[in-house]
C-alpha cells in the first residue's frame, strides 16, 4: 500500500491536509482529508455579550469575515427582535456585494485562476498569482489589484475597515454615509461590471476556448451528483443576503425550501473521529456516509450550488450568462465540480451589477447616520444579552440566512478552519466520491 | 546583572536575631542571592550604630557597591540614617533600600523558622526592587517668607509674634471678631494665679499693632491651593458692616443699641451683648460687627440705630463678605479646641439644674468683667453658695466619652476650688479619679489647696440630683458618689456644683484637616508628624500644627508649641528653599495619547492638559507622588520615581522566591 | 515532617500604603501584637498606586492571595486616592471571578496607623479564610478524556 | 545571484493576515521583485517539506502570523524560525492570541466537548477526534492541542512584532519598504524584539473625537445608545479600549463610530493590557460609593472579556506560563 501526503492543501483559506492510499496497482483505494484545526469559537463565544458576536465571528476567517459580519449581525437583530431600516439593509448588502467582487476576484486569480492561467503542470513556484500576473501582464494584473482595491473600498467606507468590518450592530449599522461616498462607491461599481464582463471574456479565451480545459470540466472526472443549496429571493432568483434557503436534489428538482431560522430542522454535522472537521448533511435525507446520488444527505454549497438551487439571477447582464452558462453545459443541474469557476465570475458579475443598483437608489441615504442602526428607546433590557446557548447555533442560524458566497459549510464547519472556500469544499467532494 | 548589591542584616541587639537566625538569613542572601548580584552580605549588632553605618561605607568603597539593601526596622524610623550612610560613601541615597525584618517580622511572629523564612523573602523582593532603583537628587522649591497662622488664640498669637518679630510677614486669621481664644475667657490662670487677661492682653495689642501681622478677624480660609513653599490661600472676609477705616472703637453703636443678644460665645450664655458689639473689652481689633442673624434692621428692615449715632459714619449695612487670596510659604493650625459638652452626660444634671455650672461659666462668674462682675453666685445672681462640688474628669477618662485625659481639668479644678475659698469662705469638695500635677509649680500648688482645707473625695460621680433623702438635703445638690478611699457610697449635699468639662477635637476639625490636607486622630485631633520627635510639624510639608488642635495641652504647653512651629518655619524661611521628596510622576509625552483619564485624578491638580499638543504633563512641584495617575494610565506613560513600576513588580518576584510552607523545612 | 502531612501554608502579597496601613504595621510590629507569618508587605506611597497589574502578577507568581489596605476612607494623605484604589478594587473582583481566581483571594482592608491591632486581627482572619480556600489552582488547562492533549512543559 | 526569499505561514488564525498583505495592492509587485516567495500556503503550493529541504537561515523574510494552538503549529513556528534570518510576528494573533486566545478562559477539554456538542451535531456515540487513528489502509494522525493557546514568542524566538487584526495595509506596506531599503543597505532595521509598523501611543493620539477630563457615570452598550458623533465614545459610557491600545491603526473603528476593541494590543512596555483598561476604567468612575461603584459597573456586562478580548494568550493570568505555575 503507497501513501500520498499532501500537507499542508494550499491556495485556499485554511488548513487541511490530505492523506491519499494506493493500492499496487496504484489506483487510490481511499483518501482521507483531515483538517487539523480547532479554535473554539463554539466555547468562547458563549458569555460574551450579543453585540460583540459580529465581531468575535468575523476572526472565523479573515478571508471572508463580511460572510460572518452580515451572519452575526443578523443573528443579533433577531435576538433584539428588531427589524433593520431599509437603509441600514441596502448599506449592509452594498457592502457584501461589493465585497463578493473582491472575494471572487482573490479566488478567481489569486486561488483557482493558477491552475488554468498557468496549466496543470506549470512549476509550483510560478502557480501562483504573481505568476498569473507575469503571464497575463501587469495590465491585467493591475485590472485584478485594481477590483480588490475598489471591492476593500467600500468595504471599509461602509464597514469601517478593510478586513473585519465593525460596523454592523443589533439593529443596523453604526454609521451611513456621505453623498461623496456614495458617489465614489457607485463610480467603482461600475468599473465592477466592466472588470467582471471581462473577467468572463478571459475565461472564454483561456479556458472555454481550450479544448483540455473543456474536457476536463465537461467531463466525469470532476462529477458528482450531490444536493445543492442556495439563497433564493422571492423570484427563486439568487440573492446574497436575504431570502430563504432552497436545496434542490441531483435531479434539480426543488427538494426543501425553508427559512434561515428553521436551519437545524434541516442541517446536521456528522462527526468522524480521525479529523477537527465536522460533515454537514441534510438531515432528513439523512448520513449514508462519503457518497453522493440522491440516498445521499451531502449537499454542496458554492457558487455552482446557488446557481443550481436557483431559478435565475435578479440582473439582466447576469442573467444572460447563467442562460449560457446551463446551454453550454447542457442544463440543470450542472454537477462538474470545474465548473464552480465559471460559476462564480457570473456571481461576480451579479454582484457588480447589484452594487451600482444599491449605490444608485435614493433611499441608501435616507437616514442621517446618527440614526443608523439604534434600537427603539423603549428597548431597554440589557443584561440579559450576552450569548448564554451555543453560539454555533446562532451563528449558523443566519449564516444560513446570508447564505454567503461561501457555501453553508462556513458556520457549521467553523469548528475546523472556519471558512473553508469552496476549493477545499470541492477536495471534500473529491475525497467522498473516491470512497 | 551588572549591579553590585550589598546586603546588611542588622540584629538590632536581640530584637531581631531573638527570633529570626540572622546569620543564617545574611549567609543564604550571600549565596542564593549572589545571581541577583549580592556580592556581599553582613550581619551585625546594630546596624545603625555609627559603627555599622561605617561597616557599610567601608563596603561601598572597597566592593565599589552599586546598590544597598539594608534588613532592620521600619524605614519610617531609619530610611534616612541609612540614605545619608551611603551619601557619605559617595552613593547616591536612594540607591539604598531599607526593608523591615522587625516590625514586620521579628516582633510579630513566635515561629523562629518561619520568621527567618520569612526575613528572607523580603530581603529577596528588597534586592530584586533595590536593581530598579535610579539615583535620584531631591527637588528644591523656593520658600515664600509670608506665614498663615489660622487661629488667633494663645498659640496662634505666640507663633505670629515670633515670626514677626523675626521679621517676616504673617497673616493671622480668626473667625471670630477677636483674637483671643479661649485663654481670653479664664479669670486666674493656674498655678500662679495672675489673671489672664493681664498677661493675655499685651500680647494681643502687639499682634493688632505689629507692623509684620496682617490681622484677618471674622474671616475663615476658603481654599488652599499650591504647595510647601507657595500655597495660595483664600480667605474670606465676613462682612462686619462696619468701616474699618473709619471706626474708632468708641462704643456708641453698641451703647445705642437697643438689641440684646445672649453671649454664647464670649459669655458662655451667662450674659447678654448687643446685636453690634464687640466680644469684650480688651477686643483686638477694637472694631465691633454687627450680628445680621439677631440685629433688628436686618430682621424688620428698620432701626439703624447704630448708624444714627456713629460719631465718624462707619457703618456700613451693605457691607458684603469679600474673598482675599494670599500666598505664604508655610501655614500653622492653630485652631484650638471646644469644650465637650457636659449635657451628654444627664445624670450630671447640667441644663436641667441650675446650679450645676460647666468650668467655663465658672471661668465667667470670677471674672471681674464678667456677668456677675466677679461674685461667685449661684444661678439667681445674688445668692453665695456656702457649700461648692467641683466634679473633674467630666466627659475625659471615661471610654463612653473621650477615653483620654484632658490635661488641664485638674490643676483647673483646684484653681476653682482656691477661688471659691478665698472669695466666699464655702467649703469645696473635689470629686477626682486621680489628681494629675505634672507640670513645674503644679504639685505644689496641690498641697496648698490641701493645707487651705479643700476636701477631696476619690471617686467617680454617678449623679447629681436634687431629689432629696433626707431633711437636710432639702434645696440642696445632691452629689452621689463612691468614695474608694474608704470605700463606702456618699451622698454630699451642696449648693453648686462645678463641672470640669474636658477638651474635645473642635466640631469641624475632619473638614480643616481635609482643607489642608493632613489627617485627624481617632479622636479628630491633627496627627503630628511624629508623637516625639516631631510634635509641631505634619505630614504634609509646610503645614505645622500648634496648641490644643493637636491635642489636650495648658497655656504654656499651647505657646512653646506655638513658639516651637514658628522656629521651624523661620528655619525654612531662612534657608530660602526646600528640598522635596524626588518620589514624581511624569509623563512621557511621546507616548501619552491624551484620552485625558488622569485629568481628573489628581486632588494637587498636578496635571495639565495641553489642549495644543493634546497630550497631559504633571507639575513635579505640584505633584505630591501618591502615583495614582501611574497606576491609572491606560498608555503606561506615566512613570513614578521610586515606586516605579520595574521596582514592584521585580519586588513582588522577589518576595515569592520563597514559598513559606517550606518554611519548617529550610529551603534547599 | 513531609510536605504531605504539613497544612497549607499559604503566601499572601499584602500591599500597604505609606501613610496609614504600612504604619499600622509598624504599630503592631512596636506593640509586639502576634500575628502569621503568611503575609509578605509591599510599601506603596499610597493605595492609589495599586496598579491591577500588581495584584495579576502576585497570583501569576504563585501568591494565594492578595490584600490591599490603605487609609480609611475620607483620611487618605492625599484627600480622596483611596477611593481609586476601591473602585480599582470592586472591577477587579469581577475580573478575577471570571479568570477563575475567588473573590476571596482578594481582600481590601481600611486600617488607620493607630489600627495595629485590628490590622493584625484582620491578618490572622485573611490567612484563615485563604487557607480553607486552598492553593490557588485556577481552573486547569490540561485534562481531557478522549482527545489527547500535550501536558505543558514547565519550563 | 538569486534574491532573498520571502515566507509567509498562517498557524491559528483567519487568513485576514494573508488578506491584509494582498490588500498592499500595487506594492505586491515590490515584494515580487524584491523576493523569491518561497513558502506561502494562501497563494502558492510549496508544502511543507519543502520548507524541510531548506537550509537554515535561508528565507531572509517570513512573515509568521496565528497563535500556538497545537503541537503542528508549534512545530511549523520552529522550524521556520530555523530557516528564517528575520521572523516576524505577524498581526495579534502571534502576538497576543487574538480571539482565538480567547479560549484560554476554559480548559482545553471544556472547548472540545462544546465543540462536538453543538445542537447541529449528529454525534449519538459522542466521538471526540483521535490524534492517531488506524484506518484500514494506515495509521492517519492530526494535531494535539494545548492546554492554553500560546503566542508564538511564547514558543520561538522572534525578531519583530506587528501587531493588529490584522495590521494595516499601510502599515504593512511601509514595512516593506523599509526591510527592502535595508536589504539594499539604505536603511537600518529596527532594534531586534522592536514592534514595527505601529505607533508608541494608543489609539486616542490617532482618534479625531473630541475629548474632555474623563468622569463615568454609567457604562453603555452601543446599541442601545444614541452616540454623539464628535465626542469621545468612553465619555458617552461605551466601553472603548482605545485608551489602552496602541496606536497605529489611524483609530479605525472609533472613526467608523465603533468602539476600539483593542486588536493592536498593548502600548509600549506595558506588562499586562487588561490591567491598564481595568485601572483606567475604574479610576474614572464617578462614585465613592462601594454600592453606586458595582452598580455602574454592572454596565460593564463582560469585563475580561472586554478587556482581554486580544490579549489573553499574552496576559499575566492566562498566558501560557502562567497557565504552568496554576
Amino acid at each position: 500500500m503507497q501513501r500520498i501526503t499532501i500537507d499542508p492543501i494550499t491556495r485556499l483559506e485554511g488548513h487541511g491536509k490530505i492523506e491519499i492510499f494506493l493500492n499496487e496497482q496504484g489506483n487510490v483505494t481511499n483518501t482521507y482529508f483531515q483538517i487539523p484545526e480547532l479554535r473554539g469559537f463554539e466555547r468562547f463565544c458563549v458569555g460574551r455579550p450579543v453585540e460583540e458576536m459580529p465581531l468575535l465571528t468575523n476572526r472565523i476567517c479573515g478571508v471572508c469575515p463580511e460572510a460572518h459580519h452580515m451572519a452575526a449581525a443578523k443573528a443579533t437583530d433577531a435576538v433584539y427582535h428588531v427589524e433593520v431600516p431599509r437603509t441600514g439593509k441596502m448599506l449592509r448588502e452594498l457592502l457584501y456585494s461589493a465585497f463578493y467582487c473582491t472575494d471572487h476576484t482573490t479566488h478567481f486569480y489569486a486561488l483557482g485562476g493558477p491552475d488554468f492561467i498557468m496549466g496543470p503542470d506549470a512549476p509550483v513556484a510560478e502557480r501562483n498569482i504573481l505568476g498569473v500576473i507575469h503571464k497575463v501582464g501587469l495590465e491585467i494584473g493591475g485590472k485584478v489589484i485594481q477590483m480588490r482595491k475598489y471591492g476593500h473600498t467600500v468595504v471599509e467606507i461602509i464597514g469601517g475597515r478593510k478586513v473585519h468590518p465593525c460596523t454592523s450592530i443589533p439593529g443596523g449599522l453604526t454609521k451611513g454615509i456621505t453623498e461623496e461616498q456614495r458617489k465614489e462607491i457607485e463610480t467603482m461599481g461600475r468599473w465592477a461590471i466592466e472588470f467582471a464582463q471581462f473577467s468572463l471574456q478571459v475565461f472564454n479565451d483561456i479556458v472555454l476556448s481550450n479544448k483540455t480545459y473543456l474536457d476536463l470540466i465537461v467531463g466525469d472526472i470532476y462529477t458528482h451528483k450531490t444536493y445543492y443549496m442556495g439563497m433564493v429571493d422571492e423570484n427563486n432568483k439568487v440573492n446574497f443576503y436575504d431570502g430563504k434557503v432552497r436545496v434542490v436534489g441531483p435531479d434539480g428538482k426543488e427538494y426543501v425550501k425553508y427559512e434561515p431560522k428553521d436551519y437545524a430542522a434541516h442541517i446536521a454535522e456528522h462527526v468522524e473521529p480521525w479529523t477537527y472537521l465536522k460533515f454537514p448533511y441534510l438531515k432528513n435525507v439523512g448520513w449514508k456516509g462519503f457518497t453522493d446520488g440522491p440516498d445521499s444527505g451531502v449537499y454542496m454549497a458554492t457558487p455552482l450550488s446557488r446557481l443550481n438551487a436557483a431559478d435565475g439571477m435578479a440582473t439582466p447582464l447576469a442573467q444572460a450568462e447563467y442562460e449560457k452558462f446551463y446551454s453550454t453545459l447542457g442544463g440543470k443541474p450542472v454537477h462538474q465540480r470545474l465548473a464552480i469557476h465559471w460559476a462564480r465570475l457570473i456571481e461576480l458579475l451579479y454582484a457588480a451589477e447589484r452594487w451600482v443598483e444599491l449605490a444608485t437608489d435614493p433611499e441608501i441615504r435616507s437616514m442621517a447616520s446618527t440614526e443608523m442602526g439604534k434600537l427603539p428607546d423603549s428597548f431597554n433590557s440589557t443584561t440579559d444579552m450576552t450569548i448564554t446557548h451555543n453560539p454555533v447555533g446562532t451563528d449558523t442560524a443566519i449564516e444560513v440566512r446570508v447564505c454567503s458566497n461561501h457555501h453553508l459549510l462556513v458556520p457549521l464547519l467553523s469548528t475546523f478552519i472556519g471558512n473553508p472556500l469552496q476549493m477545499c469544499a470541492s477536495t471534500t467532494m473529491r475525497t467522498i466520491t473516491f470512497n | 546583572m551588572s549591579e553590585r548589591i550589598g546586603v546588611y542584616v542588622c540584629h538590632c541587639g536581640t530584637n531581631i536575631a531573638g527570633v529570626v537566625d540572622v546569620a543564617d538569613v545574611s549567609k543564604w542572601a550571600g549565596e542564593k542571592l549572589a545571581d541577583n548580584g549580592v556580592v556581599i552580605s553582613r550581619d551585625y549588632k546594630f546596624m545603625c550604630s555609627s559603627l555599622g553605618q561605617e561597616l557599610i561605607q567601608k563596603d561601598i568603597k572597597e566592593q565599589n557597591l552599586t546598590r544597598v539593601v539594608v534588613a532592620a526596622c521600619s524605614p519610617h524610623l531609619h530610611e534616612r540614617t541609612f540614605r545619608n550612610a551611603c551619601k557619605g560613601a559617595g552613593l547616591n541615597p536612594y540607591l539604598c533600600e531599607l526593608v523591615s525584618i522587625r516590625e514586620q517580622d521579628s516582633w510579630v511572629h513566635t515561629d523562629k523558622a518561619a520568621a527567618t523564612a520569612k526575613a528572607k523573602a523580603i530581603i529577596s523582593g528588597g534586592v530584586a526592587r533595590v536593581i530598579h532603583h535610579e539615583a535620584l537628587e531631591p527637588l528644591r522649591v523656593p520658600i515664600h517668607p509670608d506665614t498663615l497662622v489660622v487661629g488667633g488664640g494663645i498659640a496662634g498669637i505666640q507663633a505670629a509674634l515670633e515670626i514677626a518679630d523675626a521679621g517676616f510677614r504673617v497673616y493671622l486669621v480668626e473667625r471670630e471678631p477677636s483674637i483671643g481664644g479661649h485663654m481670653a475667657q479664664f479669670d486666674k490662670t493656674f498655678p500662679t494665679l495672675d489673671c489672664s487677661a493681664c498677661i493675655l492682653t499685651p500680647k494681643m495689642v502687639d499682634v493688632g499693632n505689629h507692623p509684620n501681622i496682617t490681622l484677618l478677624t471674622w474671616s475663615e480660609v476658603q481654599k488652599v491651593d499650591g504647595y510647601v513653599g507657595n500655597f495660595a490661600v483664600t480667605i474670606k472676609k465676613k462682612p462686619r458692616y462696619i468701616k474699618t477705616e473709619d471706626c474708632t472703637g468708641c462704643g456708641i453703636c453698641w451703647e445705642k443699641c437697643p438689641k440684646k443678644v445672649v453671649d454664647n460665645v464670649f459669655e458662655a450664655g451667662m450674659g447678654n451683648r448687643k446685636a453690634v458689639y464687640v466680644p469684650f473689652p480688651q477686643a483686638v481689633p477694637k472694631y465691633p460687627v454687627i450680628d445680621d442673624v439677631n440685629c433688628t434692621y436686618y430682621l424688620k428692615g428698620t432701626c439703624k440705630a447704630c448708624e444714627k449715632f456713629c460719631p465718624t459714619n462707619a457703618i456700613d449695612f451693605n457691607q458684603k463678605a469679600e474673598e482675599i487670596t494670599v500666598q505664604v510659604g508655610n501655614i500653622i493650625l492653630a485652631t484650638g479646641y471646644d469644650l465637650f459638652d457636659a449635657r451628654r452626660i444627664p445624670q450630671y444634671g447640667y441644663g436641667k439644674l441650675a446650679n450645676v455650672f460647666t468650668n467655663l461659666e465658672f471661668e465667667r462668674i470670677c471674672n471681674a468683667a464678667g456677668p456677675t462682675g466677679g461674685n461667685i453666685v449661684l444661678r439667681d445672681g445674688k445668692t453665695a453658695p456656702k457649700t461648692v462640688g467641683i466634679v473633674h474628669c467630666v466627659g475625659s477618662r471615661d471610654k463612653n466619652y473621650n477615653a483620654y485625659c484632658s490635661a488641664i481639668c485638674c490643676m483647673q479644678s483646684l484653681k476653682f476650688a482656691h477661688l471659691v475659698r478665698e472669695r466666699t469662705g464655702a467649703e469645696v469638695y473635689n470629686f477626682y479619679i486621680d489628681i494629675r500635677t505634672p507640670s513645674k509649680g503644679y504639685e505644689e500648688f496641690y498641697q496648698r489647696l490641701l493645707e487651705e482645707g479643700t476636701r477631696f473625695v476619690r471617686g467617680k460621680v454617678a449623679e447629681v440630683t436634687n431629689v432629696a433623702r433626707v431633711p437636710e438635703e432639702e434645696g440642696k445638690l445632691i452629689i452621689q458618689v463612691e468614695d474608694t478611699l474608704i470605700g463606702k457610697q456618699r451622698r454630699i449635699p451642696v449648693d453648686m456644683v462645678i463641672l470640669s468639662s474636658g477638651m474635645q477635637a473642635r466640631h469641624d476639625s475632619k473638614d480643616v484637616a481635609k482643607l489642608f490636607g493632613i489627617s485627624c486622630s481617632a479622636d479628630n485631633w491633627f496627627i503630628e508628624r511624629h508623637p516625639k520627635l516631631d510634635p509641631v510639624a505634619t505630614m504634609t510639608e509646610g503645614i505645622y500644627i500648634a496648641g490644643c488642635v493637636q491635642g489636650p495641652k495648658d497655656i504654656p504647653a499651647s505657646v512653646v508649641q506655638g513658639a516651637a512651629a514658628a522656629a521651624r518655619i523661620l528655619g525654612k524661611i531662612q534657608q530660602k528653599e526646600i528640598a522635596l521628596e524626588p518620589v514624581r510622576a511624569t509623563i512621557n509625552q511621546d507616548q501619552c495619547s491624551g484620552c485625558r483619564i488622569c485629568n481628573n485624578l489628581c486632588p494637587f491638580s498636578a496635571i495639565l492638559f495641553h489642549e495644543d499638543t493634546m497630550v497631559s504633563e504633571v507639575n513635579p512641584a505640584l505633584c505630591q507622588g501618591c502615583g495614582t495617575c501611574v497606576a491609572a494610565c491606560p498608555a503606561g506613560a506615566i512613570s513614578g520615581t521610586g515606586f516605579s513600576n520595574e521596582q514592584i513588580l521585580s519586588q513582588i518576584d522577589g518576595l515569592l522566591l520563597l514559598n513559606i510552607s517550606h518554611a519548617a523545612v529550610p529551603v534547599e | 515532617m513531609t510536605e504531605e502531612t504539613k497544612p497549607f501554608e499559604p503566601v499572601i502579597i499584602g500591599f500597604t500604603c505609606n501613610w496609614c496601613s504600612y504604619r499600622a504595621a509598624d504599630m503592631a510590629g512596636t506593640a509586639r501584637i502576634k500575628y502569621a507569618p503568611n503575609i509578605r508587605l509591599i510599601r506603596l506611597m499610597c493605595s492609589g498606586r495599586l496598579d491591577p497589574t500588581f495584584v495579576f502578577k502576585a497570583f501569576a507568581g504563585g501568591a494565594d492571595a492578595v490584600l490591599i489596605s490603605g487609609c480609611h476612607p475620607g483620611d487618605c494623605h492625599y484627600v480622596e486616592q483611596n477611593y481609586k484604589a476601591m473602585r480599582r478594587f470592586h472591577l477587579l473582583k469581577r475580573v478575577l471571578a471570571q479568570l477563575g481566581i475567588e473573590p476571596g483571594r482578594l481582600k481590601l482592608l481600611w486600617a488607620s496607623a493607630a489600627e495595629g491591632a485590628i490590622f493584625a486581627a484582620e491578618i490572622n482572619k485573611f490567612v484563615e479564610e485563604v487557607r480553607a480556600l486552598g492553593p490557588l489552582n485556577w481552573a486547569q488547562p490540561g485534562e481531557q478524556v478522549s482527545t489527547p492533549i500535550m501536558e505543558e512543559v514547565t519550563a | 545571484m538569486s534574491k532573498p526569499k520571502f515566507a509567509m505561514y498562517w498557524a491559528a488564525s483567519c487568513g485576514g493576515c494573508e488578506i491584509a498583505v494582498l490588500n498592499i495592492h500595487e506594492k505586491i509587485l515590490d515584494v515580487d521583485a524584491a523576493f523569491d516567495v518561497v513558502f506561502w500556503p494562501v497563494a502558492m503550493d510549496a508544502k511543507y517539506k519543502d520548507v524541510e529541504a531548506m537550509q537554515d537561515g535561508e528565507i531572509t523574510l517570513c512573515l509568521f502570523n496565528g497563535g500556538m494552538r497545537n503541537d503542528e503549529n508549534e512545530h511549523i513556528a520552529k522550524l521556520l524560525r530555523k530557516k528564517s534570518k528575520i521572523m516576524v510576528s505577524f498581526g495579534s494573533c502571534a502576538c497576543e492570541g487574538c480571539i482565538p486566545g480567547l479560549a484560554n478562559f476554559s480548559p482545553i477539554k471544556e472547548v472540545v466537548d462544546t465543540a462536538f456538542s453543538t445542537i447541529t451535531t449528529d454525534n449519538p456515540e459522542n466521538i471526540r477526534p483521535q490524534i492517531s487513528y488506524a484506518m484500514p489502509e494506515g495509521i492517519i494522525t492530526i494535531p494535539t492541542l494545548n492546554p492554553v493557546l500560546k503566542t508564538l514568542d511564547q514558543v520561538v524566538d522572534v525578531d519583530y512584532y506587528m501587531p493588529g487584526c490584522p495590521p494595516e495595509s499601510h502599515q504593512i506596506a511601509a514595512v516593506v519598504d523599509l526591510v527592502i531599503a535595508a536589504l539594499n543597505g539604505k536603511a537600518e532595521l529596527p532594534p531586534k524584539g522592536a514592534t514595527i509598523g505601529a505607533g508608541n501611543s494608543t489609539v486616542c493620539d490617532e482618534c479625531p473625537r473630541k475629548r474632555n477630563v474623563k468622569t463615568i457615570k454609567e457604562f453603555g452598550r452601543i446599541q442601545l445608545m444614541h452616540t454623539d458623533p464628535e465626542l469621545c465614545l468612553l465619555e458617552q459610557g461605551i466601553p472603548c479600549n482605545g485608551p489602552a491600545t496602541r496606536s497605529g491603526c489611524n483609530a479605525r473603528c472609533p472613526s467608523a463610530a465603533a468602539q476600539c476593541i483593542g486588536c493592536y494590543g498593548p502600548a509600549e512596555g506595558v506588562v499586562d493590557y487588561g490591567a491598564r483598561l481595568i485601572s483606567a476604567f475604574a479610576s474614572v468612575i464617578d462614585s465613592n460609593k462601594p454600592d453606586e461603584i458595582d452598580k455602574i459597573l454592572d454596565g460593564l456586562v463582560d469585563p475580561a472579556g472586554q478587556f482581554y478580548r486580544f490579549n489573553l494568550a499574552g496576559s499575566l493570568l492566562r498566558s501560557s506560563k502562567s497557565a504552568q505555575k496554576g
